[in-house]
């Protein structure tokens, strides 16, 4: 009597539920991981031990107390602000650059009215390198990047670069799908050439969600620089990773301290950048 | 507070001694090694005895001073790291040639270099930033020759994370000089795991106390079993002494590794 | 020329556009061009991993040890996704401010968890897990906990968005039809927004599938922690392996979440 | 006769805009009312007004004689009046039978709607309504799949549920082709008389106005343009209600 | 009198539905002829296929007397055949005078049309023909901030500039208020007879369709259910034609 037409729906909330349950208990079971040990009186000790580390509660020299550790932190933060307007840069020109083959609506022809023999041909190919580049977390690329280039903030923004190409071009390929064709098809039957139908249909209609992707995806990259420094790839990370090594926990604090402005700052800037695409 | 240390700590030492390793090796090498070294520890002194891997150099200093390990095989460095943490911890045994130990500075047989000096303009590569041999030592014999690691090379150096990277990043042309901990290269030269005719030995440095066995806390019983057990072993007990190069375990303190601290602190990685 | 034609309004796109492009072109002054910024052998390595790629090691044991690796790695993400769910769910409502009528409560419970969500997200889950590790030890309950926090952050911030962005209408005709603030939630907001959030929350956990990964950082096995130790050992035969594998999860949850996405919206 | 409705002078301005200026009017119980005016005239937003989904900015708005802004609880206000405002009120996602049975909500607690969720719930009810309309074969359907004119008879299924004392229509038949509005507009009134409802509904079609209703009110800029029984409204009227300001 | 467009035995089916079976009819030169139709009778369809949006699945469309499959530079296609379909055809996010001025893209190159995105080229034909749709103060405005109407009158604009033969347009006053929708079609006929354009338009009221047009084309199913002058339609032709299969 039901006609909920449903089915590959229902099965797939069944089979996350499932997988679900079979990853805590193959964790619980195969790990020996018990929550009750979790929350004893030793963490606890440990915890707040480590949080009062973290504040410097009981060290003569806290490291923010320091001016010179202030500029050696603002110098890492600089770099890793470089770092990320490089990597979204570097990673929207290379989207921008492959998208248009990557739409499924320009394959087939059905955007622009005119289909071309290599249409699918490209669309596999570019859409496999995104893929391939977006599979593979930056923190990985970053690991393979650094064997190639010397240590800095160029293989960091080379290995953020690999991985939100992936991400950049498959979001955009699909604001290009989304489109509305009648602008863009009436267009070419007022005599628009290709070119023409790019710059005057799909690029204004396209460019207010290329923009916010691209902002969006600087955010998410600031956030990830810190990672791609614990491998070696310079900015704030790489000295993150030194000081968790050396328990210098005070520098840690101030580290995070200009860590979380950056976040804070990215997000606030771009926030406010949205004023220009509305 | 201290109570609920101490209550922890007899709860895990009663069930089962943890035991760690630095991860300053090929990390399946140093697990399959472990293993048979905590198999035999265990048949040993009736205790039930568990190796724990860890990731990285830090995390098994964490552990330590958390008490989920017991037992420990530290470099230099992580040893007083450890210790400074955990005063109650003690270092009681290492390998004979942990009490001249030395690091060698690599470079790619392409470059044109005779001595520390000549490092300057090149590209370098240290082990684990945690490391003693290849990190705290050869950046203080790098000071008494008068580079300073973080300037004077050509862009920042590289912490490639182990000895046995180190010296694999400089035979495949990725970096053109290295230093490294001299057992895992002579081991490597030895099994011909290294090729000669790529790197050679630029210099080696004077000798400083190493790696040690720590013990954590623990009640003065089963300190003593595992004591007596480590410092009796032979080559033939377990692939641990095949892995590490040495026949037996010697006696040490933690007086030893003073100079190591100071200079450390010098270099203002222990503050 | 018109003065018209020079107005903001009109011209905003362009300038951001230009704006950004001068910020990037900004950026690569940082970087020392002329010296040599690759290894001296980093074209031979190079060129080792990219040859690695055609030949990775398909040996039985590496399988073996991918396959075992990559469920691993599946099982985290799904057990962190099962408490970012519920995060996202209760945190996303609340965020949203559709349980509580305009006014003085609204205006301070919807910044409230907006803020909430914003610090969650604000820190990359591996400093999370960092974060976990120093102060309640090596567990895999650090891992999962670290993946679930940010990822709630981000997932409960786009649930309220979306809760907020659907149109007004037809919840207005049922709140005129007798529907409460809960009915109406139940009748109005959910079914409007099952479609767009799954397919949201599909692909949050495509990323989980790549954090997850990369926990091994902290201690947690899985195809990160198998990379990580060919890298070490420069088998690059063999991480290729281990990237096809996390390739392939990354690809069946994406096909996955293309097919609920077409169902749900068809 | 009783009165259903009294307005008195009610205004309603947007941030920059008047969209009602002191309006007053009295509709009596069981009337058929149409409000006609050109585009931007506030037909919606009297409708709206009139629903309590806004505010006025001034005046007062008895419903059988009792001030609206005292029928706080929406639960007993959807028994009084209930509206339609074309498809965009109905839950696109959902099937059919709950957009139906959202009419009544207004008598279930928590538990119960959850549940119906599920299964649904006092399903009899939405069968006649539907029955009604004419739509029987649809009621597992996804409502956004269908037409635009089945959409239109689901929400008036959702209003038979309901069954409001007084019936607010806004521009119920807009985007329909011709036979089918009437088809609905009929429907609409016939339901009306049946229950003894009051009808007002916004059109933009003078020519069903006048065929379906007793009493055509015109607004225009926000102002009461004329009041007429359907009867007495004349070309002239109705050529100076859509006059354009301005000839291009 | 002189053929405009001469088609034979057109068929258009898609997947799973055939929308226009063997049609066949000639327009001349000049010709002003509206189709009518219920919903989904094929009118969008012809119209899409006149204007070589779409391929015919089946048969011939001549335009003064050469094959349209044979007209494929569409710079000299856009000469002789422009569409307006409502305001989904301006790309809102730009500027009016660029919607406009793309019925100028024919003529330009590659480097005009880029300076033109910075400083519009050719303004005064933009200009001439908002003055003649009577909006010439919108020149810079954001084309989707405009109301419905404006933007109809800009999409005619830009087929002012475009100035092709023949003009078609599908459902030009759809969701406009009789007013305005009134105005739209004066100056869609008064424009096409200045010019001695032919147009074909598709509309859904049929007072406007014999008010504005000589013939009229009536579709229904895929199929021309009549072809006549506009005077000798009938209203049982009309009643014929919208009746609905099944009655509910
Ligand atoms: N939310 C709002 N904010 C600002 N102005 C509004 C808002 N809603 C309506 N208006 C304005 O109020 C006036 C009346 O609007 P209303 O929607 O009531 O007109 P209407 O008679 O229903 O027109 P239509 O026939 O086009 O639906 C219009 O000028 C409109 O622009
Ligand atoms: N792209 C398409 N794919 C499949 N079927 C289509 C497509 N476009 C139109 N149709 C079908 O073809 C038939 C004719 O459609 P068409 O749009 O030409 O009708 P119309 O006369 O313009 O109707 P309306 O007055 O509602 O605009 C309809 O049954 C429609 O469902
Ligand atoms: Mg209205
Ligand atoms: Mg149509």
């Amino acid at each position: 009597m039901k006609k909920y037409k449903l089915s590959f729906v229902t099965a797939s909330v069944y089979a996350l539920l499932l997988l679900m349950i079979g990853s805590w208990a193959s964790i619980i079971i195969g790990e020996k991981a018990s929550l009750s040990l979790l929350f004893t009186e030793k963490n606890l000790f440990y915890a707040s031990k480590f949080f009062k580390g973290l504040l410097g509660i009981n060290e003569e020299s806290p490291a923010y107390l320091n001016a010179e550790n202030w500029k050696n932190a603002l110098d890492l933060t600089i770099e890793t602000l470089v770092m990320s307007v490089m990597a979204t840069g570097f990673a929207t020109i290379a989207a921008l650059l492959t998208v248009v083959p990557a739409a499924r609506n320009v394959a087939d022809g059905s955007l622009t009215l005119a289909k071309k023999w290599h249409g699918w041909l490209s669309f596999g190919v570019v859409r496999g390198g995104y893929i391939f580049s977006r599979a593979v977390p930056e923190l990985v690329w970053a690991m393979i990047i650094i064997f190639i280039f010397k240590p800095g903030i160029l293989p960091g923004a080379i290995a953020l670069a690999l991985h939100n190409f992936g991400i950049l071009g498959k979001l955009f390929a699909e604001v290009i799908e989304d489109l509305d064709s009648r602008p863009v098809r009436n267009l070419s039957s007022s005599g628009a050439g290709r070119f023409q139908l790019f710059l005057y249909g799909v690029l204004p209609a396209a460019l207010p969600r290329f923009l916010t992707y691209i902002l969006y995806r600087w955010e998410v990259i600031m956030r990830t620089t810190i990672v791609v420094g614990f491998v070696g790839a310079g900015g704030l990370g790489q000295q993150f990773k030194l000081s968790m090594s050396f328990f210098h926990y005070t520098d840690i604090t101030l580290l995070l301290f200009f860590y979380l402005l950056l976040v804070f700052a990215a997000d606030y800037i771009s926030e406010k950048a949205r004023i220009f695409i509305k | 507070s201290d109570n609920g240390t101490d209550e922890g700590q007899k709860d895990t030492i009663t069930e089962t001694i943890k035991i760690g390793a630095i991860p300053d090796q090929n990390a399946a090498d140093l697990n399959r090694s472990m293993e048979d070294f905590a198999k035999d520890l265990e048949e040993k002194t009736g205790l039930n005895v568990e190796y724990v891997p860890s990731v990285d150099y830090s995390a098994l200093v964490t552990a330590f001073e958390r008490g989920e390990i017991q037992l420990a095989w530290f470099g230099g460095l992580t040893g007083v790291q450890a210790r400074n943490l955990v005063p109650e911890a003690e270092a009681f045994a290492q390998r004979p040639i942990d009490e001249k130990f030395k690091s060698v500075f690599i470079a790619s047989s392409d470059v044109n270099i005779d001595g520390l000096e000549d490092l300057k303009g090149k590209s370098f590569t240290f082990g684990s930033e945690s490391s003693t041999s290849g990190h705290l030592m050869p950046r203080y014999f790098m000071m008494e020759a008068g580079i300073d690691a973080d300037q004077d090379l050509d862009g920042k150096p590289n912490y490639s994370g182990s000895h046995d990277k180190t010296y694999k990043l400089v035979e495949s042309g990725a970096f053109q000089t290295g230093a490294l901990n001299i057992s895992v290269w002579e081991a490597a030269v030895k099994e011909g795991k290294v090729d000669e005719s790529k790197v050679k030995v630029i210099y080696t440095t004077p000798e400083y106390y190493d790696y040690n066995w720590t013990l954590n806390k623990m009640d003065a019983e089963t300190k003593a079993t595992l004591k007596e057990a480590i410092l009796s072993m032979t080559s033939e007990d377990n692939e641990i002494m095949e892995l590490l190069q040495t026949d037996k375990f010697i006696e040490t303190k933690n007086e030893n590794y003073e100079a190591i601290e100071k200079v450390a602190k010098q270099l203002k990685i222990i503050k | 020329m018109d003065k018209r034609w020079l107005n903001f309004e009109l011209h905003k796109r362009k300038i951001l556009t230009l704006i950004l492009l001068l910020a990037f072109m900004l950026s690569l002054f940082f970087v020392e061009w002329h010296s040599n910024l690759i290894h001296s052998g980093g074209f031979i390595t190079a060129k080792q991993i990219a040859a690695a790629f055609f030949t990775p090691d398909l040996s039985g044991d590496i399988l073996l040890l991918a396959l075992e690796s990559s469920w691993t790695t599946l099982s985290y993400a799904a057990a962190g996704m099962s408490l970012v769910i519920i995060i996202a769910f209760f945190f996303g409502i609340f965020a949203s401010g559709i349980l509580v009528s305009e006014g003085k409560i609204k205006r301070y419970i919807r910044p409230l968890f907006r803020g909430q969500l914003g610090i969650m997200r604000a820190i990359h889950e591996l400093v999370w897990a960092w974060l976990f590790v120093a102060s309640i030890g090596l567990s895999s309950f650090a891992a999962i906990f670290a993946l679930a926090i940010p990822y709630g952050g981000i997932l409960g911030r786009i649930f309220a968005d979306m809760l907020e962005d659907i149109p007004r209408e037809p919840i207005k005709a049922l709140e005129a039809a007798g529907a409460s603030k809960i009915q109406a939630l139940w009748y109005g907001y959910l079914p409007m927004v099952r479609a767009s959030i799954t397919s949201y929350a599909m692909y949050r956990f495509e990323c989980a599938i790549r954090s997850s990964a990369i926990m091994s950082f902290v201690g947690i096995g899985g195809l990160g922690y198998q990379i990580q130790l060919s890298l070490d050992d420069l088998h690059y035969d063999e991480v290729w392996t281990f990237v096809f594998f996390l390739i392939a999860l990354v690809l069946i949850i994406d096909l996955w979440s293309n097919q609920l996405r077409k169902r749900l919206v068809q | 006769m009783q009165e259903a409705i009294s307005i008195t002078q009610i205004s309603k301005s947007y941030e920059r805009k008047i969209a009602l200026s002191s309006l007053s009017f009295t509709v009596n119980k069981g009337e058929l009312v149409a409000l006609i005016g050109p585009s931007g005239a506030g037909k919606t937003t009297l409708l709206n007004l009139l629903a309590a989904i806004l505010p006025p900015s001034q005046g007062h708005i008895l419903i059988d004689r009792q001030p609206l802004s005292e029928l706080m609880d929406h639960k007993k206000r959807a028994k009084k009046i209930g509206i339609i405002r074309q498809q965009f009120d109905l839950v696109g996602e959902l099937p059919v039978i709950h957009n139906v049975l959202a009419g009544r909500l207004s008598e279930w607690g928590i538990f119960k709607s959850i549940l119906s969720m599920l299964v649904p719930q006092d399903k009899e009810y939405a069968v006649q309504a539907l029955i009604r309309v004419g739509l029987t074969d649809k009621l597992y359907e996804k409502t956004s799949s269908l037409s635009g004119g089945e959409q239109q008879r689901v929400a008036l299924a959702r209003l038979l549920v309901q069954s409001p004392e007084i019936v607010l229509a806004d521009e119920p038949v807009a985007s329909l082709d011709p036979a089918r509005a009437e088809d609905v507009l009929e429907l609409l009134v016939k339901i009306a008389l049946e229950e003894n409802q009051t009808l007002i509904a916004s059109l933009h079609s003078v020519e069903y106005a006048r065929k379906y209703f007793d009493r055509l009110i015109a607004l225009k800029d926000g102002e009461i343009f004329f009041d007429l029984p359907a009867s007495s409204v004349t070309d002239d009227h109705i050529n100076s209600l859509y006059r354009l300001k301005e000839l291009s």
